[in-house]
This record gives C-alpha cells, structure tokens and sequence, in this order.
C-alpha cells in the first residue's frame, strides 16, 4: 500500500503533485470537470490493529480533505490529511485521469516514478540520520 | 448578536418539527397531535404489495433514524424481507442498518395485523431497558374518545382512546408490551389523516368501563 | 416610583476575553507564529492532537497559541472543532508494523532483529539549561542542518525498506513468552464518542479511552500500580516512533486508498505472569499495548501499562481489588482531562443557590448538636428506624 | 486553514445526526421516568462540566420558532447564562425571553422558575452527577444493577443514618425521589425547595448530564416524592418570616448577597433576594416600579 502511486502521490510535496495533476490533463482534449463534493475539511475514523490481540480500536481522527468529483463522467476520489484543498482536488483529477485513457497515461506512469525515486530517497536520508544512533553490540 | 448557522434543509425542519409532536404526545399519552404534511418525500403508497402506504407513519418512524440505528417493516402480520424494495427506499433515505426484528430499535408496522409482532422486538433489560424497540403502527382512525382508558405517568387521571379499527386481541399485543415494566415496547399509533398518540410503556390500558 | 437595577453579566465577559488577549500580548514582544510552534514544540503539539483525539498539526499549533500553553485547553478546543467537522469514513486498519521507524528500542533483550536505534531521544541527555537556545541564531539553525547534512552523508542507506522493522512480540510469540490471543469481540470497534461507555466495556472501547486521556493521569495510574498500588512488573517489549502511512477504501473500486502519513508512538508493554491463569494451559507473560499521535513516550507507556493491569485484572475477575489502576471503570472515567478540568472549573461558576441550601442544612445540624447537648437522652427518628 | 474561515455551522451546533442520538434517547428517559438513560455526548465549545448535557438537549429539540429562557441560579443574568445564551442564539438565532411565561423552552441550572410552568412548556435542567446512589455505591456497574432490581435499602440507611447523626439529612440540593414509584433519582443540583415542584408538574422536565453522559426526564404528571420518613418528613429551605428585601416576597427561595449602601459612611449590608431574578423583577413592576435600561 504504501509504494502503491496513491502512497507515493498522497506523501509526495504537494506543489510537485498539483503541478503534476495540471500538466496530465491538460493532455486530454476537452476535459470536463464537475465537482460533486469538496473540496471539503472532514475527519476520518483512524482505526489500529494493535498487537496483543489484534484488537481493532479507534485511535483517534484525522484531519483529512477531500474532493470528489466526476472527470468526463469519470468518478475521482481524493482525500488527504491535512486542511489542503488544492492537493485534495489534483488527487481527484488524477484518480480518474488513471481510469481514463490517453497519451496522459504514460505521462503519469513516468511522472509518478520519478515521485517514487524522490521519495524513496527522502526516507534513505531520514533513516541513514536515525541509523547512525543505532547502539553497536559486540557479535561473538 | 452575529449568527453563525446555515439555514436548515426541509428534511432537517421536517425532523425537529415531526420530532417535538413525538416528544409531546409521548409525554401525555393519549393526547393527540396532528403529524407535518410528508408530501415532499414522496412516499409511494404501493411500497409494499397489497398494503396501503401510511406515508405519516412511515416518515415519523424515519425522522429517528440514521447509520446509527436500525429499522425493520412489517406488513400483514409478517416481517418485510431484508432485501424487499420497501427496506431498500428507506435504507437509501436513513442510512438505517438492517439488523434482525429482535435486534432492531425501530418497527414500522403497516397495519394493526402486524401488531401480532411486537412480542419478537427487543424488551430491553432489567439493567438496560433504553435497549429496546419502538414502534409504529398504522392504524384507521384515532380519537379522544372510545374503547380505551389510560392511565400512568403523563396523565392527570385518565384519558381515553379511540382506535375505530383495533381488534382487543391486536390490542392485546400492545397491553402485553407493558407487562413488565420497566421491559417494554413503546408504541406510536399513526392514522390515515397524521393523527398520531404515543404509548409509553409506561402506560396502563384497559378497555374503559363506560364502553 | 423607584428603579430596578439593571445586572448583566455580558460586558464583564466580553471584557474578560479582552483581557486574556491583553494578557498575551501586554509586552508587545513578537507575536509566536503557527509553524514555529508546530514546528518547534513538537511534544506540545503532540500532545493537545493525543488529547484531543484530532490529529492535525496546524490546529494544535492554533489551539497551543490560544490557549498560550495549556495542553488540557488545547486540546480541549480540538476536541469542541471535532464536533463541527463530519466523519466520512473509518480508516482501513493500520498497524504498527508498518511505521517507518525513527527510533526503536527494546528493554527485554539486549540487541534484536534489526538493532536498537536511539533516533531522537532525549533519554540520555543531561539534563542541564543550555543556555546556548537563550539565543539561537538563523545562523545556528544553518549550523544544525548542516551537522545534520554531514551525519547522513556518513550513513548513508540505500535498502529500499529503510526504516521498516519487525515486531519484537512477533518473536516472543514465535518463542511461547506470550499467548497468542485473539480477541473474539468481532469486527467492528466501540466508538466512545459516539456511544456512551457503560461497563463492562469491551478491549477497543479501553484502548479508544486511554489514548485519548490525559497523560500526566495515565502517568500516575501505571506509576501507582508499579509502586505499590498494584502488582505490575512491567518490562518494555517494543517502543517505536515514526511515521505510519493512513489508507481509506476508495468509494468507487473499494482499493485501499494512501492519503499520507502521521507520526505515532507504539508500545508493547510485558509483564510478569504470576500465576496461570485458569483458562491458560501454561504460564506466560502479559501483554499491554500503547498507541499515541505525536511523539509522546510516557504516555504510550503509560497506556500499555494500564492496558496489560487491566486485561489481567479482567482475566481474573478482579475489579481494583489489585489496586485503583485495575479498576477499568474507575481508570477510564476519570482518566479524560478535558471532562476531568471542565467539571473541577465548573465550580468557578455561581453556587449561591445551592450554597444556600447548604446553609440551611448546616444550620440544622447546628441546632441538632446544641439540643443534644441540653437533652443528652432525646430519642431521635425511632419511626425511622421502623421504617427500615 | 480556509475551512476554518468558511465553516458555517449547523442550525443547533451539533451535527444532525447527533441530535437525533438524543432526540432517540430522550424518549426512551420519558418513556422510563426518572430512569438514566446513556448517550453518546458530544464535545461543545464550553466545558464538561458547563452545562453541556443540558445544551445538547436544547439543541437537539430547539425550533427556529422557539422562544428561549435561559437561567443560571434563577438569573438571567448571571455570567454563565449569557455565556450559554450566547453560543444558543448564535447557532439558532431564535429569540429569547426573561419572562418565564413567553419562553417555549426554558434552559436551567440549580433552579426551577418561581411561576408555574404550563403544559406547553419544556423544562431543560443542566446536570452535574447524575446518580444518587453514588453516595453509597460509587461503582457505576453496580449501580445500575442496584436500578436494574429496584434495590434500594442501602439509600435508606444512608438516609437514616443522616437524620441519626445530623438531625436532618444531610443532602442539600441534588435531594434523591423515587419517581413514579419506580426509580430512585437525583434532581440535579436544585435545591429542596424545588423538589416537590416536579411533583405531578404540568411541564416536561428533562434532565441532561453532559460529562457523564446520561439523560433522564421526568413527564408531567408524575409523581416525584423525596425519601423521608414518616417521622422525618422532608423539609425545604423555607424558613419562619423569610423575605425578599427588594419585592417583598416571602414564597421564594432566597440567597444571600451584598449591597453597598448609597450616600452614606455605611459599608453596606447583607441581605437577602429572590434568587429567581425575572420573578422578582415583574413582582417590582407590579408594585409600581420601572426598569432601568441597560
């Protein structure tokens, strides 16, 4: 889930995504946008599987915008955390630009793998700086 | 003073009004109030096959219900199927979960037949007895004066009832649901016209010794 | 012909609020801004999102500033916007496993799968003023960063599943310290804040209370259970802090949906078995579980504490007969701080109506003790004790 | 943070769906008088503790053609009123009244209003602890069982106790009846002298307990008898030539406050007044007096 392109596009820097969702469907002809709801500021429910007895509680809400919409009759969905209309509304365009076809696809595809390769290597620096308090035991 | 709200929706207005008559007339059984027009619902009178729609009724049953709740029909003396279309027009209206009658908090019954049901919906418990089901009853033709004498919290001495198409055995049903208080069933009965009485459980009824 | 003297409370109280914002501002220094708290009172913020039961950093950050520090009040306004904001949907469950850790250690073992890593903990530091921060500099923030550049630089990684560990209680259960248990309470989660918790109450409807309680109440609950008042012996299994990747169902194909990451505490707390348990075939250890928004060690510590006091205390049909900590129902009624401080301040609030009645019942008891005393034998209520 | 600036509220604060959740149990609490029904219990804008279970019910019944009283201690006036009338009219906009007569729907805590209420009135009563019988049984779970069979003998010898030790019962306000014969309930923090008003009343009470997330109702014509015994019976505050220094009346509840004397060396006195404050005001207009404006 989480190197799926949502994971990769709902942590990616949201100027780059915006952008991103901008220049994709400026690629189909005569796109059509109608919003059917948002974008709005909502809660979702955060549900944890705890590891003891794999008790599924609710640990609280998270802030989340979302927007729905239809593209050419083409139903998006985009939700994310945080109070950012415009991210919420390029997620949606980009969820049912993926549904539709068109020179936009291959656009995407690459686009979203070169998102992927900045992510991967922004968490490569985050972890390399948490891996050198890593305490080192002597291995007999 | 600045406000700060947004105006209410007709279903919205149709809920709180539809609400304060259920809180009123449940307060003082056997006090009749007269139920808000439903026409902007658009209840379509043939949603069960062979039983006449009472579209009041079926509104004022909806106006307590959401995905928090659940709510079964009857018609005809029978349980409605949990799939039926009538289930699915209201499920696609409330949200309201479909659960087992003994599970569910609301009944709307389409007729004095199906009051022969009442036993099978939840009573509560003695620790817990808000866990039980209220019902709604279509019936023909209520009025303040007839066959029934209540009697119980909510009014002063007692006060009589009129239900023109009740037969005692069907009332029989309703006077059950109250014999072990505080385990019950409370009751809204709902005529053709919207004239609408509750029935606490809390309310004793006895056939009036003037009839 | 006389006047009525006009009351009114409405101008005292908006002069109030007036005040406190004076109260704020009165030396006219800098005004503090949203992302220097959000970014610069980590622990604060999360602490009102844990609190409050609402994670969003920005809001904290606000609710911090209005309320000038006070976490409870906070919070305290997370919690009122919650009430504003729909709910759309639950999250697909999301687990600890898949935090991409930041720190991660274990108590129980000397290394584990993967290592101890410290990451950013103030655990060891001393704990001397560093008076240096009295006057930090953009120069000294460039300086960090650029420290902060240098130690990447030498570390660096490039397994693609940086960050991601496996459980340390995976391996005690492979290994029969703990049970496999299972909770058979079905699917669907208590809601607290959508249902009224009566009691018994099921594990979800616990873990949903603890983790948005006070801390410093948690603290001191799972600190009297380990110090006398009770009878835990916790050891820490697993402490991991991170960011934890959220997913939704996508309202139309029903596919998981990520819409981004938060930063969590998880925590697995053990504890010592000291007998078995009637429907255990062997002894084993207890098991308690932590989970808080934001960086908030104490606190997720605290809850797996409690959480495992509790389940034992559950398991043997004991109800605080272990100590206050492991009666459920005593721990989580008392245990919100937003309900907790609301009710104590309420009796800021005017009380001369039943401060009156009060009265009236002191003087009687007054009166009582001054007749018994000049009427040493007067037979009092001797119906009442018909009665009984 | 555009949400934030644009968010318009629902009609009544709360969400729609959590009006119904009271609406539900409320009818429930009539249906079971003096019965504590649970309820979810939204977070609002003010304090647990503040009035928050009465508020909700407010907002889960109030129409846009209600007319709204709202009192703290008797008064209109008091700091905690305004301050919960203000976030009522903000998110309703309905009007409000002082008069007890022209309110629809009258919001209250501590008291009951001196002028009788009549059947087209509600009664709204902000809750504290919602339980007598913590007094003897502080275990939640055990005293809903104790409900659950009626079993109240330990209340009893704690009452009995009381008169032993006091001379009187000790409990002031949130005084313990047993209504319709069947539940032992707290009348909230009103004091005696309100209790025997919720007997055989023509209004509907309804009692709302935001922290502790319960509400119970009593309906009209009820009967709502305070525990006492047979010589022992129960006593209001009511005390031998008790009188209102500013109206004269001597069939209120009073309390006590300060006056400052006017054009004179004198510090000022202690007196009593009407705690209900509007009562006392019509009684002073009967008697020739006038408002002064605000």
């Amino acid at each position: 889930m989480r190197d799926s392109v949502t994971g990769i596009l709902s942590r990616s820097p949201s100027t780059t995504v915006c952008a991103l969702a901008a220049q994709a469907l400026s690629m189909v002809s005569d796109p059509s946008v109608v919003v059917l709801s948002g974008p709005k500021v909502a809660m979702v429910q955060l549900r944890i599987q705890e590891s003891v007895a794999d008790t599924v509680f609710n640990g609280g809400e998270v802030l989340v915008t979302e927007t729905r919409l239809e593209l050419n009759g083409v139903f998006g969905f985009g939700m994310v955390i945080g109070d950012q209309p415009e991210y919420a509304t390029a997620l949606a365009v980009l969820d049912a630009l993926g549904r539709i076809d068109g020179p936009h696809r291959a656009y995407m595809t690459d686009a979203v793998a070169d998102l992927a390769r900045a992510l991967t290597t922004k968490h490569q620096r985050e972890f390399a700086a948490s891996n050198s308090t890593k305490v080192a035991f002597d291995t007999f | 003073m600045n406000t700060a709200f947004r105006t209410p929706t007709a279903y919205e207005v149709f809920c709180t009004t539809t609400y304060r008559l259920l809180l009123d007339c449940l307060s003082r059984p056997g006090t009749i109030v007269q139920l808000p027009s439903v026409e902007f619902l658009a209840v379509p009178t043939d949603l069960i096959a062979g039983s006449t729609t009472n579209p009041f009724c079926l509104a004022a049953c909806m106006s307590l219900v959401d995905q928090e709740t659940s709510m079964v029909l009857a018609a005809a003396g029978g349980w409605v199927a949990e799939h039926h279309p009538a289930a699915a027009w209201v499920h696609l209206r409330t949200n309201a979960r479909r659960s087992a009658a003994s599970e569910s908090a609301f009944a709307c019954l389409w007729d004095v037949a199906s009051l022969a049901l009442l036993p099978s919906l939840s009573h509560g418990s003695l620790t817990f007895p808000e866990r039980s089901a209220t019902a709604f009853c279509a019936v023909d033709v209520l009025s303040e004066s007839g066959t029934w004498e209540l009697s119980g919290p909510g009014i002063q001495t007692t006060t009589a009832l009129g239900i023109s198409n009740v037969t005692s055995e069907q009332m029989g049903y309703i006077q059950a649901s109250r014999s072990s208080f505080p385990l019950g069933v409370d009751v809204f009965l709902v005529d053709a016209t919207g004239k609408c009485v509750g029935l606490p459980r809390s309310t004793r009824i006895v056939r009036s010794r003037t009839s | 012909m006389g006047y009525i003297a006009a009351r009114g409370g409405t101008q005292a109280i908006l002069n109030a609020e007036l005040l406190v914002e004076y109260m704020r501002l009165h030396a006219a220094s800098d005004p503090i801004g949203i992302d220097q708290i959000r970014d610069q009172m980590r622990a604060a913020v999360g602490r009102a999102m844990n609190e409050g039961a609402l994670y969003a950093p920005n809001l904290a950050a606000l609710a911090l500033k209005q309320s000038e520090g006070d976490s409870i009040d906070a919070s305290f306004l997370l919690r009122a916007y919650r009430s504003t904001l729909q709910r759309v949907m639950p999250t697909i469950p999301a687990r600890g496993v898949d935090i991409r850790c930041q720190r991660r250690i274990s108590a129980s073992f000397k290394d584990i799968p993967g290592g101890q890593m410290l990451g950013p903990s103030t655990d060891y530091q001393i704990r001397m003023l560093n008076t240096l921060l009295m006057h930090e500099s953009t120069a000294d923030v460039q300086r960090i960063l650029a420290e902060y550049d240098a130690l990447i630089a030498q570390h660096a990684d490039t397994d693609e599943r940086a960050g991601y560990f496996p459980k340390v209680v995976d391996y005690m259960r492979a290994e029969q310290m703990v049970p496999f248990v299972r909770d058979d309470e079905g699917a669907e989660p208590f809601d607290i804040t959508r249902t009224a918790l009566t009691f018994p109450c099921p594990r979800s409807a616990r873990l949903q209370s603890l983790a948005q309680a006070d801390t410093g109440c948690l603290l001191t609950y799972a600190y009297s259970s380990v110090r006398g008042y009770g009878d835990a012996h916790p050891t820490l299994a697993e402490l991991r802090f991170g960011a934890l990747a959220i997913a939704v169902t996508h309202p139309l194909t029903g596919e998981p949906v990520c819409i981004g990451e938060i930063v969590v505490t998880e925590c697995e707390i053990v504890s010592k078995a000291h007998s078995v348990a009637h429907n255990q075939e062997r002894p084993y250890f207890q098991l308690g579980y932590g989970f808080t928004f934001g960086h908030s060690e104490v606190k997720a510590m605290s809850m797996g504490i409690l959480d495992s006091v509790l389940s034992q205390a559950k398991r043997n049909g004991l109800s605080g007969e272990s100590g206050p900590a492991a009666n459920e129902e005593f721990v989580l009624l008392h245990s919100d701080g937003i309900e907790a401080s609301g009710f104590t301040a309420h009796y800021k609030l005017p009380h001369y109506v039943t401060f009156e009645a009060d009265l009236k019942v002191l003087e009687r008891a007054v009166d009582h003790v001054e007749s018994d005393a000049l009427n040493p034998h007067a037979a009092h209520a001797t119906t009442a004790k018909e009665r009984l | 943070m555009t949400e934030q600036h644009t968010n318009i509220y629902n009609f009544g604060f709360i969400d729609e769906d959590s009006k119904r959740e009271v609406r539900r149990q409320l009818l429930k609490a009539v249906a079971l008088p003096g019965h504590q029904v649970p309820f979810a219990s939204r977070d609002l804008p003010i304090g647990r503790g503040w009035g928050t279970g009465g508020l909700q019910i407010t907002m889960a019944i109030i129409a846009a053609s209600d007319t709204l009283k709202v009192i703290d201690q008797g008064d209109d006036e008091s700091v905690n009123a305004v301050n919960l009338r203000r976030l009522l009219t903000r998110t309703t906009g309905v009007s409000t009244t002082v008069d007890t007569q022209a309110a629809t729907i009258i919001q209250t805590r501590h008291r009951i209003p001196e002028e009788q209420m009549r059947e087209d009135q509600i009664l709204v009563l902000q809750v504290p602890m919602v339980d007598p019988l913590r007094w003897v049984e502080p275990n939640l779970e055990r005293a809903t069982v104790m409900h659950g069979e009626a079993d109240y003998g330990r209340m009893w010898v704690y009452m009995y106790e009381s008169v032993i030790k006091a001379g009187d019962i000790r409990i002031a306000t949130q005084y313990p009846v047993i209504v319709a014969g069947r539940y032992m309930m707290d009348t909230t923090p009103i004091p005696r002298w309100d209790v025997l008003r919720l007997h055989n009343a023509d209004h509907l009470s309804l009692f709302g307990a935001g922290r502790e997330k319960r509400v119970y109702a009593v309906p009209p014509y009820t009967t709502v008898e305070p525990l006492e015994f047979e010589d022992f019976r129960f006593k209001t505050e009511y005390a031998e030539g008790q009188r209102c220094h500013r109206c004269g009346a001597t069939n209120t509840f009073l309390t006590g406050h300060f006056v400052k004397s006017t054009g004179t060396d004198e510090p000022g006195h202690w007196v009593t007044s009407c705690s209900d404050a509007s009562y006392c005001d019509k009684q002073m207009v009967a008697q020739g007096w006038t408002e002064a404006q605000e």
